[in-house]
């Protein structure tokens, strides 16, 4: 089986899809000659010339809002969004019209648009390159948001947001972009959106992590396993909606919960998965949940960058603290 | 293309498409394709749909709708869907109750929607028109992006995105205009310049002396035109769509109107004008001007107008009467359209909803 | 003492910080012959001058970034967003740009700007026009946000943002702008930023609310009164910094913790809280947390509207689950 | 205003305003008040500017900066901060690097800030310039905000807001001219139009012919020149300028421009456009026709060039060397100037990371 990276393992999600459904169209700043600054859709435009694969103007507001009315007319349109930061002054086409145009229009338009966004930091870049906004999508109903942690699940869950429907923000941890190599298979094959996965079992306790984290969160599991306790690791790869009794029926089992993400603490992702702990499974827990997350302040420029994003070492130190804990209840 | 109107009339000079003056005198060289018998229908339609407007804003004060933006001025702008084609499709705000009821949408769903329900904005899927877009100016892009796809399934089509002139000033405005240059995408840009965005006049909207002159700045044409002479919106409006159904376009008309009434029901007007001003616009009514050219032909008499005020009239009542007999939205209702399927954590608060219903506290 | 309702305390606070601060000015769409949609700035321009209190054109991004810029050259702009759904288009120049802007510059701009915005529904508005988008706004480090809940609040709470020279996003409940009036010193005084208040004091579940919530949530005490249960009512006040060390406190006293807002529940403010909680006071819960919030959907148009929006009964059946469950810990 | 420049040449009509040619001939009756003696001293320090730029290429290849965005070609526009007057304001994006150096800004800051230090942001409370932009298109409102302060201030200054062609399709740079235009702000908008928004060509860019003509849809004047030529720079700033000081503005300026180098450091210009594309502007170079001219007036030797361009080595290694000589920054200044004041929740996960640290654990 082919051995791909992330960037290639979308790129070969894309280019399937594309040579199957003609309604498909790929547009952004610099997706077309340049591939993408990621080299993402490298190749479409060879392939499905400039008509399909598209550089548009500079304006993510237009990016977003023309891909609504694409949809509308019954394109399939996967735009892409340079960086995170920049989902900002889209944000209004995103959260006000895109996500609520099935309500808005009582169930006529169901417009699958693909919003393909590189996410989160570690590549040393310069401002507004390495934030994780996912909050701000999660907390809108209407939109589903996913983020692979690996190439294999790139493609699939890809080729799920292909198929949805509905819109989807497809978030690419870039930092892992070309991190590894694993088998993908050249045929289709979907994941499934809606479902995390446990990546490796465990009795001591539970960490929840996605994208980039998911590696830190294994990286940390060894470290534990190393000071012998065995924990278990989720990785949540869809965002919203979120597969909370997954982590639910973990916590069940284990009894702690580490929750790891790269955007600031207050109000990430981590504030919804132990409010809902909270709500559902208090009972099981035997020590406070631990948030390893960025901090409330901005993602610094590139020389203090690995010291505002989670690691495993702090993963680890947060583990050792819940492990630490006394057993409040049976 | 073979152009009478646009690129004839340079808006950055000032220059202004009039065909019918407010005396209801016309200039038969610069007539489009708009026979006597038209004007007659849509005179009678204009007249209906003023009523219905006046009859919503009654409704309003009676306590019978939620706020509601009358267009009591803008009658022949509100007219210009009627010039869209079958597979034509129609972007309008919240402003365009006009235009979607000339474009065929029941009136009673129209005043449903005003009375908060959601439901009436639901539309049949052959019906070529988006949902009514309350965020100023977010919706030119979804035209252009519509009529982008038009143009590469190939149908000879096009989509008129409606906005007045404050939304000229938002971001999202520029780049709609920007993309569909770039693109050459199928689209008329309608906006409908009513002189006040709320409470700003129109000259503190802009130093521009007019929104038309944009268009070159984006590399289309843009064409001024009297807003309130149904003429020179059916000239313009069918010069632009024919060219896009050609493969021309996009288009920017700015209609130059003036809104007799106040923003919506809860505004007051007197706060930023004086009745004087209002009066002094008045002369040059859109209907009026249409009254005295069919009159001057021999086409209109009085004994029509009455016949139309009363057709308005209980084509009106009819629509309330229809509107108001419908059962009230049911509350589980709202979680039936956010997404295809409902995830289980929204199932599960839908259930708790059901659940308090059902204990009785809820209604009280 | 006068009597007046929140758009007059309001009103009052612009007007007499504006005679005291000539470097004030205020901003915004329809803000100066109108008097504001909803006539906060009533009389201003009158008295100040139209140079003074300005009516900008429709670009809420721009009148964002306009005050940026104006607070950078040492002016104190008030700017109004017309309604809350109206701040995703000047999402960018809010959090993007406002928010990071003393950390861009390394602490040589303190910017101090006030946007105020209607917030909330229940006054069968049009679409967007009755949302509570405050995550977004807490999740972002650098703002401040506040919300009061009644009439003197709001007056030395907009004293204190008008003082703080950082940006402040001001939320005014816009459905009890006019549904109370209560004494408001004519005198100077503010109300502190970062400090909740205990409303009413209680003994056996904390109820956290702000804005229009605290009224419901006051009945439901009074309504769980009657069944003979004691509620703490805590009014957040400040939604950024959240002063979560007085909830935490609360729960300690009473074990038992609502959390109610209008904002859907997955990542409203009630996640941020409740994780907290669950980091801080976990041993002291007695019964799982309970959130009594908008739901995962689109705040519907006005005949739905009540339903979207919790109230006192919701709030006191929510009590009564968390009141009749076992006790877990000692 | 008594104007030479502005409102005589009509981009919208094409015109352009070039006072130095290619060749380095000058046309005379066009001269702005630029004495030879200043642009002897302004060519020396556009040599300099052009070997930082070209150092700062190199260190970035042997890993000791971040990412960074070469202005090559760009010099002459680059070197229009020069003409801000003392009280004026600079807003620069990412690519101001030249602009930046030229308004006095240490060239070792400037490499830090490019080293991934935020440090290299941190500019004296009187320097005039705000904190480099990274998001396309968002300044221009800063710009905007600031110059009205100093027009409510009764300052005789203005503020210049840097911007690419790519960004004139954002949204904000709409918004921002538009509140300019009704707010008369002594703001002057400088569109660097280099042809490219990294892989994209200005003729994708916009349909528009120019986007100086955009002005006038915003009710000001707006200038297109060639942005290789300093003169033209020169002029078109200070009469500006000058106008903004005495209560006019705002203006606009297209300074027609070329990037030689990639877009970024990052950046593979070779997917977007063909070498000899490159060569073909290389005759158009700001040095090289700026070199000409001083030759021709015999003010400028071989020796004279060597000396510059040695000056600029030496400049670039003494900032290399003091950029490298700085401490690294601290992990615990990430949290300093979040607020004024630390709140108790951070105030907690400061202690978090400081002990995380302490314990040895985060030093990988
Ligand atoms: C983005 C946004 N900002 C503000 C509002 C509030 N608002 C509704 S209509 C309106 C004025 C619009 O003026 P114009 O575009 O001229 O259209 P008109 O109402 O005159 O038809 C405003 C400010 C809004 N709906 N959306
Ligand atoms: C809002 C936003 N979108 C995208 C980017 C990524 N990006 C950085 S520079 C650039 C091109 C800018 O082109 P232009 O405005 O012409 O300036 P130039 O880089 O040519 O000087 C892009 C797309 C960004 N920084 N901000
Ligand atoms: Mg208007
Ligand atoms: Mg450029």
């Amino acid at each position: 089986m082919p051995k791909l990276n992330m960037v290639s393992a979308i790129n070969q999600a894309l280019d399937q899809e594309m040579s199957r459904n003609g309604r498909m169209l790929v547009l952004g700043e610099d997706v077309g000659r340049e591939g993408g600054v990621f080299r993402v859709t490298d190749g479409l435009q060879a392939k499905y010339g400039p008509a399909r694969v598209v550089d548009t103007p500079l304006a993510e507001s237009a990016i977003v809002g023309v891909s609504l009315g694409l949809a509308a007319g019954g394109m399939l349109p996967v735009a892409e969004i340079q960086f995170e930061g920049f989902l900002y002054v889209a944000m209004d086409q995103l959260l006000n019209q895109l996500a609520r145009y099935r309500t808005r229009s009582q169930g006529r338009f169901d417009l699958g648009v693909v919003v393909r966004v590189p996410w989160g930091g570690g590549i040393h870049a310069p401002e507004m390159h390495s934030d994780s906004p996912e909050t701000v999508l999660v907390h809108t109903p209407g939109l589903t948001v996913v983020e692979p942690s690996n190439p294999f699940d790139a493609k699939g869950l890809m080729l799920s947001a292909l198929r949805l429907g509905e819109p989807v923000v497809f978030c690419e941890p870039k930092r892992i972009y070309r991190a590894v190599k694993m088998d993908v298979p050249e045929e289709d094959y979907t994941v499934p959106i809606g479902k995390a996965k446990t990546v490796a079992e465990g009795t001591d306790l539970t960490i929840v992590a996605w994208g980039a984290m998911v590696r830190e969160a294994m990286n940390s599991r060894k470290e534990l396993e190393s000071l012998g306790y065995s924990a278990e690791v989720i990785d949540l790869r869809t965002l919203s909606p979120m597969d909370s009794p997954a982590v639910i029926e973990s916590v069940r089992k284990t009894g702690r919960l580490i929750i790891t993400h790269e955007a600031p603490r207050t109000l990430g992702l981590g504030a919804e998965i132990a409010a809902r702990v909270a709500e559902e499974a208090l009972t099981s827990l035997l020590a406070p949940i631990e948030r390893v997350t960025g901090f409330d302040t901005f993602m610094p420029l590139g020389l203090l960058e690995e010291h505002y994003l989670p690691n495993a070492g702090r993963i680890t130190a947060a583990a050792k603290k819940a492990l630490g804990v006394e057993r409040i209840a049976a | 293309m073979n152009s009478r109107y646009f690129g004839r009339f340079d808006p950055s000079r000032g220059e202004k498409l009039q065909i019918l003056d407010h005396e209801g005198k016309l200039k038969e060289e610069l007539r489009p394709d708009l026979p006597d018998e038209r004007v007659v229908r849509l005179y009678e339609r204009m007249t209906v749909m003023r009523v219905a407007d006046q009859t919503a804003l009654t409704l309003q004060r009676e306590g019978r709708l939620g706020t509601y933006a009358p267009f009591y001025g803008q009658e022949a702008c509100q007219a210009s869907s009627a010039f869209l084609g079958p597979l034509d499709w129609l972007v309008p705000t919240y402003r365009e109750t006009g235009a979607l009821f000339m474009r065929g949408v029941p009136l009673s769903l129209l005043y449903r929607y005003w009375m908060g329900d959601e439901r009436g904005m639901s539309m049949p899927e052959t019906s070529r028109i988006l949902p009514v877009e309350i965020v100023v100016g977010a919706h030119p892009l979804h035209a252009v992006g519509l009529s982008w796809a038009l143009k590469l399934k190939g149908e000879k089509a096009a989509a008129a995105a409606y906005f007045g002139d404050g939304a000229s000033s938002q971001g999202d405005v520029h780049e709609a205009m920007n993309f569909a240059g770039v693109l050459k995408t199928p689209t008329v840009f309608v906006c409908e310049n009513n002189q006040y965005a709320i409470s700003l006049p129109r000259k503190e909207q802009t130093a521009s002396e007019t929104i038309a002159q944009r268009a070159a700045g984006y590399g289309f044409p843009g064409l001024l035109i009297d807003g309130n002479d149904l003429f020179a919106v059916a000239g313009s409006m069918l010069e632009a769509l024919e060219a896009c159904r050609n493969g021309g376009g996009p288009f920017l008309i700015e209609m130059l109107t003036y809104r007799y009434g106040p923003h919506t029901s809860s505004d007051d007007p007197t706060k930023y004008r004086t009745a004087e001003e209002v009066e002094a616009q008045k002369p040059f009514d859109p209907l009026l001007r249409l009254r005295r050219y069919l009159e001057s032909k021999g086409m209109w008499t009085d004994a029509d107008e009455a016949a139309a005020l009363e057709a308005g009239r209980l084509e009106a009542e009819r629509a309330i009467t229809a509107a108001e007999a419908m059962s009230p939205p049911a509350p589980m209702d709202m979680f039936r359209y956010t997404k295809k399927t409902v995830p289980p954590y929204l199932e599960q608060q839908k259930a708790e909803l059901a659940e308090f219903l059902e204990s009785g506290v809820g209604h009280a």
